[in-house]
């Protein structure tokens, strides 16, 4: 009986989850195109509002193609690594107090873990397309989540020092629910580490270097058609998803917010959650990419001193007041 | 005129090799012989200051005629940035022997030039570093700016015979590689 | 003039990095901005008179026929060759056009056939939506040229007497034009009527005509 | 599902010392290639060992086209060579044979000509903005550029029929004149423009990634430069000054104040910096345009017939009744002079030369298109060794090439 609850609370995420992908889109194509100074999808439905659903029967009917030289059972197989690990990560997630699937003491390493895992399919799927663009955007991705999975990590360690705890509500509980008191503030230089590093870590501009559309065509899904097109990239924006959620629950206090919503408690969650969402978006229609190498440079010698200083000055701070 | 200083300046200095000096629409050309080409080119742009290379191209004079006129001939059409002075040189090959000296150790800009005029009519470059079709294929038969080269020849760049044939043998297959039934 | 570059940025405006908040402050901006875009299919362009699209043979308004007395001109001046006309010449030998047709696929717009009919049959319509899918549509004989102008007139409005500016060119004087071509026009297609700058001095003009051109620009 | 199986195994032939470089075609079909360039890329890593440029994909033969055809009917083959920038195009040929020709032009269509020219450099340098900045990832800017590019395109509409391949030079002139309603856009347009270029910098100028991205990147020495033969923008980054309007002066830009903007690094970012700086010239040239526009007529007395006819003009059956014509020509003149010339115009990508023969005819007996894309291209196998890939596509995008005019 318990098994099949989960199994009910499973399918109600993940319909919920992917809803909200194709939405996602929708809504970043929007803000892009009005930042733009035009109007994105117009046509299907009212201002377009049944494009979403209009793309996914196009890529789950369109033809997908295999490359001959591919390495067929890894071609095929990468889009799902991606897409599973992102949807696992979903888990440890706390939506509101309780609304979480699997409330592990380890929370945010099972995330750090699975978001790691994620590259391979990235990788794979570079590897295996056997075509030169794709293994380039597989090799940029590999050098890319490496090094920043060590200040990703970093930054949250000063987190994890003020809270005590790996559980992901206990860091949300341990906030407290007063607006001054969410850890953005005492940890405003690993919010900073943070950020960045989450932009890297999900492959968005000013990082997007494995799919840099004008120097490697599409990266490592040049070679992808169809639905396994779409995985790749129900998977980015669910590990968006995922890293704003990270985020809200490590800086932002989670479903905290300044009164209770009845009846629908990840109210306030969901809010912070877009709010991050839109900030990915609003940097997207801004700013131009790095090089390569200057990504490397930014990781290694700025963001992973700044991460360290961090845990340094955390870790005064707290002998100082106890 | 300045121009026509230097060209004086030139002829002094290369007895013999200076073939004429034409002016027209007060732009000077001197016909130099090819053998000192590149050493009127040297002299041109350390002496004269002639630092800017504007253009580089061949003539078929084929269907012209005219006094030290060969079968060939390639102009160079330089610039002096500092003196503001432009100056012509047209050096004259002859059909028996299209060679030429490549000025691409004084200008390394020279080099695509050279080898669109290798590809358009035919004149071979010394020295130069990478001497190949550029515009046309790499297999393409004859000299398309030559004056005997028709503009709508008899027969088809055999390449596009091949891609014909090929059209027709796959005509009868759709996007999915089944076979069409013939109405 | 060598150009200028922006002071360099200081310590503080590198840590509250000045220069992306100000950019993504404009995006933010222009997020509540009107589009600039046109939506095709439903708001069309502006066109305006002399663009040159779909080929018309005007169509005489007495005679319901063409105006084309088969000088040869256009089919001459065509630069990639795609008009031919076939014409047969009666007793008095005025040339009776019995063929005429424009290849549209190898036409590349230059409008010179236009520019060159001395007797104003041929015309570039503002007309630009008629791709089709397969040849034979876009190959246009005498018939389908004047069904062509019949649509044009009908789909814009306009009357037999439209003129464009392919037809009789803008700033040319009246006597250098071929009588059939000496059309009414706005004001500023003449060479008496047409714009000059606000600050040409009055005396440096010729033509005595221009001055109340000027007073009406200033 | 399907599986391509029609494609063989292609063995590349392994030279020695060969086995750790990576070879990369990048283009002919690429979004920053810019057209149909293909760059054969040698890669150690992502620095690039080697970089051979292919071009000809787009090759029409237009020298030896027009070499059969007249010179009023050559003009239509201008438009597609920049045809980014057609209008300068137009322009540069029509100078090239109205002085061969010895045709006059009268000054309204020489100002006209002027004012068409500067449109043309801001729209085209717009798009190389556009795509320079998507190519380096800034993708806003590309939108933004484009907004102020459709206002031009559209007078080019209002004023010719056409927004990109024109036409609209005549030998001895323009085709059309300009109305008061084209002018009052034009002004308008004129007056918002430099805000519209504070919007671009905002966005890029002081950007840090984009001073990452440009600032020593491709970098030429003046020496360098000239010797690779890069002109336009290209070269005035590099801190040579050399601009055809002001070395020798056409159509008329003598009478016009303006500054050539020179950088001094010779890097991406200088060229950046110069263009911009044209782009504010050239709004500036307008605004004299509109205020200094003279009167009179559009076409020169003895501009020629558009009918010319191939044959030397003396042989010409002139029994065409003088009122058919648009504008007769004049018989008696010796209109094709046997010579040669060259002649340069600074057109939005560099020099654009045409060098002519005439024999006598009423066609070029050789016409010669010296297009800065070409030579610029030439260039890239230098200036894209040793670098990143990455910083390939930025070169690509600041040396602002156009295939059309490369290839020809």
């Amino acid at each position: 009986m318990q098994i099949l609850t989960i199994i009910l609370q499973i399918a109600i995420l993940l319909v919920i989850v992917l809803l909200h992908v194709a939405y996602a889109t929708y809504f970043e194509r929007k803000i892009i195109g009005h930042m733009q100074v035009r109007m994105g999808p117009m046509l299907v439905g009212y201002h377009g509002l049944l494009q979403p659903i209009a793309d996914g029967i196009k890529s789950f009917f369109k033809e997908d193609v295999i490359p001959a030289q591919a390495d067929k059972p890894l071609f095929l197989f990468a889009p799902v690594i991606c897409l599973v690990t992102m949807l696992t990560s979903l888990a440890v997630i706390p939506f509101a107090k309780g609304w979480v699937l699997a409330d592990i003491n380890i929370g945010l390493l099972f995330i750090f873990a699975m978001s790691s895992l994620a590259s391979y399919g990235v990788i794979l799927a570079g590897w295996a397309s056997n075509s030169k663009y794709t293994f380039l955007g597989g090799l940029r991705s590999m050098a890319q989540v490496i090094s920043y999975e060590i200040p990703l990590g970093l930054s949250l360690v000063g987190v994890m020092m003020l809270s005590g705890s790996l559980n992901l509500t206990t860091i949300v509980t341990s906030q407290g629910n007063s607006f001054s008191s969410m850890y953005l503030f005492p940890q405003i230089i690993g919010f900073f580490v943070f950020f960045i590093a989450m932009l890297a870590e999900t492959n968005r501009v000013p990082f997007d270097l494995p799919e840099a559309e004008t120097e490697l065509v599409s990266g490592y899904i040049t070679e992808y058609s169809g639905m396994r097109y779409a995985l790749f990239f129900m998977a980015e924006y669910i590990g968006m998803m995922v890293m704003a959620s990270i985020g809200t629950i490590c800086f932002l206090g989670g479903w905290n917010g300044p009164f209770e919503i009845p009846f629908f408690p990840p109210f306030w969650f969901i809010l912070k959650v877009y709010g991050f969402i839109f900030f990915f978006i609003w940097i997207r229609a801004t700013l131009p990419r790095y090089r390569y190498d200057q990504l490397m440079e930014l990781g290694w010698k700025l963001l992973i001193p700044l991460a360290l200083l961090n845990i340094l000055l955390t870790g005064l701070f707290k002998i100082l007041v106890h | 005129m300045e121009q026509l200083g230097i060209a004086e300046q030139l002829r002094e200095k290369f007895t013999g090799s200076i073939l004429g000096i034409i002016t027209h629409r007060g732009q000077v050309t001197i016909l130099v012989d090819r053998k000192d080409l590149f050493r009127i080119c040297q002299v041109l742009k350390t002496d004269h200051k002639m630092t800017h290379l504007n253009c580089l191209c061949g003539v078929d004079n084929l269907k012209r005629k005219g006094a030290h006129l060969e079968r060939f001939e390639v102009v160079y059409q330089f610039y002096s940035i500092d003196n503001r002075t432009s100056l012509r040189v047209k050096a004259q090959i002859p059909e028996s022997d299209p060679v030429v000296d490549s000025i691409t150790s004084l200008w390394t800009g020279a080099n695509w030039l050279e080898r669109e005029t290798y590809d358009l009519l035919g004149i071979v470059f010394n020295n130069h570093p990478k001497l190949e079709r550029i515009l046309t294929a790499e297999d393409w038969e004859g000299y398309p700016l030559r004056k005997e080269y028709a503009l709508r020849g008899d027969k088809e760049w055999k390449g596009l015979e091949e891609l014909r044939e090929k059209a027709v043998r796959l005509r009868k297959y759709d996007f999915y590689g089944a076979q069409i039934e013939q109405e | 003039m060598k150009v200028q570059y922006k002071p360099k940025r200081n310590l503080l405006e590198t840590i509250f990095q000045v220069e992306i908040l100000q950019g993504m402050a404009l995006t933010l901006r222009k997020l509540f901005s009107p589009a600039i875009t046109r939506q095709y299919p439903q708001e069309k362009p502006p066109m305006y008179p002399g663009f040159r699209g779909q080929h018309a043979l005007v169509r005489d308004s007495v005679s319901k026929e063409s105006k084309c007395v088969a000088c040869m001109r256009c089919a001459t001046v065509c630069p990639s060759r795609c008009i031919q006309i076939g014409y047969d010449e009666d007793e008095t030998h005025k040339r009776v056009v019995n063929r005429y047709t424009i290849e549209v696929l190898r036409c590349v717009f230059c409008g010179y056939c236009v520019e060159v009919c001395p007797v104003g049959a041929i015309t570039m319509t503002e007309l630009f939506e008629y791709a089709t899918y397969d040849r034979q549509t876009v190959f246009f004989d005498k018939e389908a040229l004047l069904d062509n102008w019949d649509s044009f007139i009908l789909k814009t409005g306009k009357d037999a007497t439209y003129v464009n500016p392919l037809m009789r060119p803008r700033g040319v004087l009246e006597s250098s034009l071929p009588s059939a071509k000496r059309l009414t026009v706005p004001d500023d297609w003449t060479i008496e009527g047409q714009y000059v700058g606000t600050k040409v001095k009055p005396s440096t003009m010729n033509l005595p005509s221009t001055t109340h051109a000027e007073a009406e620009n200033g | 599902m399907i599986t391509l199986t029609d494609t063989q195994t292609i063995d590349i032939p392994v030279q020695s010392g060969d086995e750790d470089r990576y070879h990369l075609k990048l283009g002919p079909q690429h979004p920053a290639t810019h057209g149909v360039l293909r760059v054969d890329l040698d890669l150690d890593g992502e620095t690039i060992l080697t970089c051979d440029p292919k071009v000809g994909y787009l090759h029409r033969g237009f020298e030896k086209l027009a070499e059969h055809r007249t010179y009023a009917q050559n003009i239509v083959l201008t438009d597609r060579l920049d045809y980014i920038a057609a209008m300068s195009n137009n322009v540069g040929y029509c100078e090239a044979v109205e002085r061969l020709l010895a045709i006059e032009v009268p000054e309204r269509a020489k100002m006209l000509r002027v004012m068409v020219c500067e449109m043309s450099r801001i729209s085209s340098h717009l798009l190389w903005l556009a795509t320079h900045a998507l190519d380096i990832g800034a993708m806003t800017v590309f939108l933004y550029c484009f907004r102020e590019r459709e206002v031009l395109l559209e007078l080019f509409a209002e004023l010719c029929g056409a927004r990109l391949t024109t036409t609209y030079t005549r030998l001895g002139g323009v085709r059309q004149d300009v109305t008061r309603s084209i002018m009052k856009k034009l002004d308008k347009f004129v007056e918002d423009f430099p805000a519209c270029i504070e919007e671009y910098e905002t966005l890029i100028d002081t950007n840090r990634i984009w001073l990452k991205r440009t600032i020593g990147v491709g970098q030429v020495s003046a020496e360098k430069a000239l010797d690779l033969c890069l002109t336009g923008a290209s070269l005035r980054g590099s801190g040579v000054d050399y601009d055809i309007r002001k070395h020798m002066p056409y159509s008329g830009y003598e009478k016009f104040e303006f500054d050539v903007p020179t950088g001094e690094t010779g890097d991406t970012y200088a060229r950046y910096r110069c263009r911009m700086e044209e782009l504010r010239q050239s709004n500036f040239i307008l605004r004299q345009c509109i205020e200094m526009m003279p009167p009179g007529p559009i076409l020169g007395k003895d501009a020629p017939d558009l009918i010319m006819p191939i044959k030397p003009a003396n042989k010409l059956e002139v029994d065409v009744p003088a009122k058919n014509a648009l504008i007769t020509l004049i018989e008696d003149r010796d209109v094709f002079m046997e010579g040669d010339i060259y002649v340069a115009t600074e057109v939005p990508k560099g020099e654009l030369g045409f060098y002519f023969i005439s024999d006598g005819m009423g066609r070029p007996y050789r016409m010669h298109i010296r297009s800065p894309s070409f030579i610029h291209i030439g260039a890239l196998s230098t200036m894209g060794q040793g670098v990143m890939i990455a910083d390939l596509i930025a070169i690509i995008g600041t040396l602002d090439v156009v295939l059309g005019e490369c290839d020809r």
